[in-house]
């Protein structure tokens, strides 16, 4: 596979693949989320960088004896650890036994949340999405530092021609987008305030809502973008969603409870579940959103420069 | 009596539909250039996914459910030409062109 | 039925081999990305596969269904895609920045333009 | 207040995080950057204080006991661990904002801060975390924020060098997660304490041992054990100075105590020490790292390179110390711990001092500096003789008790092959003073000046205390003993 551009889009159906196995074993919300980022913007960060970097690959091949080494010691040692497992889909194995069932059981009377990987994730494992949060944040904060340009970049009125230009061409597709990007907005927001009831939350909402955005970015061109979302608007917004998140905390903490303990947030504990979750789930929602948007832009906007460099060298 | 025509609707809409998916999977490869291999993936996509949709319409009596195929049925409508439309105009505009049967029309068929 | 109900955990040992292999052997630096997100997406496979409760529904409490999938893997994995997309964005941020700042983003090329520098 | 400082310790720096992006002026950032170090400095101190004397602090996130919730968990380990990152963050922070004017552009100076602080809290959270799966997070904040700062240096092959340290490090990182997910489907848990006695029942079976396995690979990725440690060397040497410093003073540090809490307090001393011949792989590959190492680092230019490779060889005297499987043992790895992220925080911090001056850390570059950075380069001198272990420096109480363990082994070639060690490490040192003070500067070049004081001051502060530490042993050692006997303690 010499051609980048084919393995960004394997890659991608790789990710609709796994999927949709995620499906058959279960898990909605992890399968509603490796469809976002796997096949969605995984790939489409590849397809944007493959337009950088070139599309074909030319390697010198060695013989890679050492990594094939490497390669099948670790998998022999995994089928190895592998024997002594219990079989798949085994009720009784131990992972199924000792904690999850609390959750299973008691989840809907502490919480109040019929769908329990939701309140397994905002609540009793809350800090963990707290850090996930962080996580996806902190790599929106380095892909700003290494991309901003540390100069103004020249040139946004000459794609802005180009943009006009080539208004007939995308035709078709920019009505299409125009009617379907609302809509989209509109799922965003119900896969956001819905994940108490079926799949979907706040990580989900936040990518389908950039994605959005993306397209619109994609279709009208990145200047036009830019002037409708003000890019340091943007990071200060991603900054928001994270606070929010640990504002939530620090308020159940100055209400006399631990930290994230939504308990004490309303007088009947069940209520304050609702609240506490409702409004983390939101945090995520715009830290993700927006972290997303930050790292499209930056990648995009890059595409112009490599290619105006490219052409000086 | 009634519940008959609607499964027998719904398992002909089914059929209908894995038939034309079938085909079209084998048309992504068999077909000899990307314009007509698009065709193929192009009925996948739409008659195929819509009359598998329909079929599933008539299986279900939840009025949410239906509701909720109705819009999926919405969306492959609009988004499956419009991706069909902008790979092909992207094929055109890299400069690839159609295959035209001007040489292998010597060979008997194409 | 006895050695084949582990089969599901030796598909995921095969793709996490070939993820790894494609990390540790290709040059390119994309496809050496693309071979991260093989081995972490068939971590992840492990672990759903490990929550999997054989008869068990989705985990969300409705009427009528007594076994449930195992819910914790879920969520572990929720956060884990969420850092394997992290990384990702910034592996794919860094290989932009070196091929503007070598013009190349294969390995040995780049090796070579260090090497003469130092 | 004082019930909520395990968490407060990682939530201060997480907050002020993104509120940096508020503050727009690269000056604020570094201020409040310093003060919120400060505060968790402040707050570590009261954590050791109250453990020392009332044992380990549980905090439950959320109200959810473990192993339902997440539990914080610091014990005497932990809180020596916070400890030594805070104060070296705090004190490394104070020349920051000089050396980053200079080395990074101005409008990226603001993202500096946030990342390094985000680096801090994954740091943060790793230590005081009782839950498995919490410390893989907060590794992938710590890690990326790292790869982010690495990246960020003026050099292009710092791109390069931070790209090998991603693959690596995230290898490293599922390697860590294939072992947790083993772990949690042997036993049901994710909750240290709990796995601790949930292990012991299923741990003869392969694939509680495969879990071992992959959890040490990953850990020793991290580490950078030699062989695994190609992608240290040149993220340190790359990265900006004060990167530098701060990661060579706790990165290394961090995969320690992760290695130390998961074989001590998770797995079991007599598991960990007995299924496999780790004690002996471990022996061996610490001493060979401490060889080849040092040996490279001989040979190297860069004097940031050249540091970097003693880094290499300081974790496997970490090891050695480590796979004694004796208290004594682990209490001289602990001490090193601390006594390496004084001295190297205080190596690297001098050269982001002449690398601000003469704008290069190349060997050849620092020819006469003894005379024109008298300062800088004096601190240079007392870090390497510490390096070297010279009694009255640090290095030398931490060379001792090691040297003590061995020999309380019966290892004897052991002891004398770490003695041998010091000496490739007083040729290293040797090289750099005789440029710096024998040789004439480059005839032409106009003379650098001595460092600012925003540098001399914390550099200086760093080379005292390890003057200090090194005559005065009682803080440090009383500490380390208390934690490496009640890790003994818990896991006869």
């Amino acid at each position: 596979m010499k051609d980048l551009f084919a393995v960004a889009m394997l890659s991608g159906i790789y990710g609709l693949l796994s999927a949709s196995l995620f499906v058959t074993m279960d898990a909605v919300d992890v399968a509603f989320t490796e469809a976002s980022v796997g096949a969605g913007i995984s790939t489409l960060l590849m397809l944007t960088t493959v337009a950088m970097t070139g599309r074909s690959e030319n390697t010198v091949r060695h013989k890679p004896v050492l990594a094939l080494v490497v390669v099948f010691v670790t998998g022999a040692l995994l089928i190895y650890g592998t024997l002594d497992m219990p079989y798949f889909g085994d009720v009784q194995a131990a992972a199924n036994l000792h904690v999850a069932p609390r959750y299973i059981q008691d989840s809907f009377q502490e919480i109040g949340v019929d769908n329990i990987v939701t309140s397994v994730l905002a609540s009793y494992r809350a800090f963990d999405t707290f850090g996930e949060v962080v996580v996806i944040f902190t790599a929106g904060i380095g892909v700003l530092a290494l991309l901003t340009f540390t100069r103004r970049p020249k040139g946004d009125t000459e794609i802005n021609s180009l943009n006009d230009s080539m208004h007939e061409q995308y035709l078709i597709v920019r009505i299409v987008s125009k009617i379907l990007i609302p809509f989209i907005l509109l799922f965003a927001l119900y896969v956001q305030f819905h994940g108490d009831f079926g799949p979907g939350g706040g990580f989900q909402a936040g990518v389908i809502f950039a994605a959005a955005i993306i397209l619109y970015a994609m279709l009208f061109g990145m200047s036009v973008a830019r002037r409708v979302i003000n890019q340091s608007f943007v990071q200060l917004f991603a900054a928001v969603g994270v606070l929010t998140y640990g504002s939530v905390g620090v308020a159940s903490m100055l209400n006399g409870g631990n930290f994230l303990d939504y308990d004490v947030l309303s007088d009947d504990p069940v209520a304050g579940q609702h609240l506490g979750i409702l409004l983390i789930e939101l945090g995520v929602g715009i830290a993700v959103a927006t972290v997303v948007i930050i790292i499209f832009f930056n990648f995009a906007g890059r595409i112009g420069f490599s290619k105006r460099e490219g052409n000086k060298e | 009596m009634m519940d008959m025509v609607i499964d027998i609707s719904s398992a002909l809409c089914l059929l209908l539909g894995s038939f034309l998916c079938l085909s079209g999977g084998v048309g992504i490869i068999r077909f000899p250039d990307f314009y007509t291999r698009m065709h193929g993936a192009g009925v996948t996509d739409t008659l195929a996914a819509s009359m598998i949709l329909i079929g599933l319409m008539l299986q279900n009596p939840d009025a949410i459910v239906i509701l909720k195929l109705v819009m999926i049925l919405l969306m492959t409508l609009f988004i499956s030409p419009t991706a069909s439309h902008a790979i092909a105009k992207a094929a055109i505009n890299s400069g690839l062109l159609p295959l035209l049967d001007n040489k292998e029309n010597k060979d008997g068929e194409s | 039925m006895m050695i084949l109900g582990l089969y599901n955990y030796w598909i995921v040992v095969v793709l996490m081999m070939i993820g790894l292999y494609i990390v540790i052997a290709h040059g390119n630096l994309v496809k050496k990305t693309v071979g991260l997100n093989i081995f972490q997406t068939s971590v992840f496979i492990f672990y759903i596969s490990l929550g999997k409760v054989d008869g068990g529904s989705a985990p969300i409490l409705a009427e009528g269904v007594n076994l449930y999938s195992n819910p914790l893997p879920h969520v572990l994995i929720l956060t884990a895609i969420v850092v394997s997309l992290a990384t990702t964005a910034l592996g794919l941020a860094i290989v932009v920045r070196i091929k503007e700042a070598y013009g190349s983003i294969e390995e040995e090329k780049i090796q070579m333009e260090d090497n003469k520098e130092c | 207040m004082l019930a909520h400082l395990p968490v407060l310790q990682v939530l201060i720096p997480l907050m002020a995080a993104p509120l940096c992006l508020f503050l727009r002026r690269p000056y604020l950032a570094w201020i409040f950057t310093l003060i919120v170090s400060g505060l968790t400095f402040l707050i570590s101190i009261i954590l050791l204080q109250q453990v020392m004397t009332s044992g380990s602090i549980v905090y439950a996130m959320g109200g959810w006991e473990g192993p339902w919730g997440i539990e914080y968990r610091i014990d005497k380990l932990s809180a020596f661990l916070l400890l030594i990152i805070t104060a070296m963050s705090t004190v490394i922070l104070c020349a920051a904002h000089t050396s980053i004017r200079k080395e990074i552009p101005k409008n990226r100076q603001i993202y500096f801060y946030i990342l390094y602080l985000f680096s801090l809290t994954g740091m943060l959270g790793i230590v005081s975390t009782g839950d498995v799966f919490n410390v893989f997070v907060f590794l992938e904040i710590s890690s990326l924020s790292a790869y982010a700062l690495i990246a960020l240096g003026e050099d292009r092959r710092a791109l390069w060098a931070a790209y090998q340290y991603l693959i690596m490090g995230t290898i490293g990182a599922t390697f860590i997660l294939i072992g947790i997910g083993l772990m949690y489907q042997m036993t049901g848990t994710l909750n240290m304490d709990d796995l601790a006695r949930r292990l012991p029942e299923v741990a003869q079976t392969r694939t509680v041992f495969v879990a071992f396995v992959f959890f040490t690979v990953g850990v020793c990725l991290k580490l950078a054990l030699f062989p695994l440690h190609l992608w240290l060397p040149n993220a340190y040497a790359y990265a900006p100075s004060i990167v530098t410093a701060f990661l060579a003073a706790t990165a290394t540090k961090i995969a320690i105590y992760l290695l130390i809490r998961f074989t001590f307090s998770v797995f079991g001393l007599s598991f960990s020490f007995t299924t496999l011949p780790l004690q002996t792989l471990f022996v061996v590959l610490g001493l060979v790292g401490i060889f080849v190492a040092s040996t490279a680092a001989i040979y190297q230019k860069n004097v940031k390179h050249l540091f970097a490779y003693s880094s290499v060889a300081q974790v496997g005297y970490m090891i050695v110390g480590y796979s004694m499987g004796t208290t004594i043992g682990l209490m001289a790895t602990l001490l090193h711990l601390f006594n390496h992220a004084l001295m190297k925080s205080a190596l690297f911090l001098a050269l982001g001092a002449v690398m601000y001056r003469i704008g290069s850390v190349q060997l050849s570059g620092f020819q006469g500096l003894g005379r024109q950075m008298p300062f800088t380069m004096a601190a240079i001198v007392a870090g390497g003789l510490s390096l070297i272990g010279v009694p009255l420096t640090v290095g030398f109480v931490s060379k001792w008790y090691l040297v003590l363990a061995s020999v309380e082994n019966g290892w004897w070639p052991v002891a004398v092959l770490i003695l041998l060690g010091s000496l490739l490490t007083i040729i290293y040192i040797w090289r750099i003073v005789e440029v710096a003070y024998f040789k004439d500067p480059i005839v032409g070049s106009e003379p650098a000046k001595e460092a600012p004081l925003a540098f001399l001051i914390p550099i200086w502060l760093l080379v005292g205390a390890n003057f200090y530490f090194g005559v005065d042993t009682r803080l440090s050692i009383q500490v380390a003993q208390a934690a490496s006997q009640s890790l003994f303690g818990v896991s006869p």
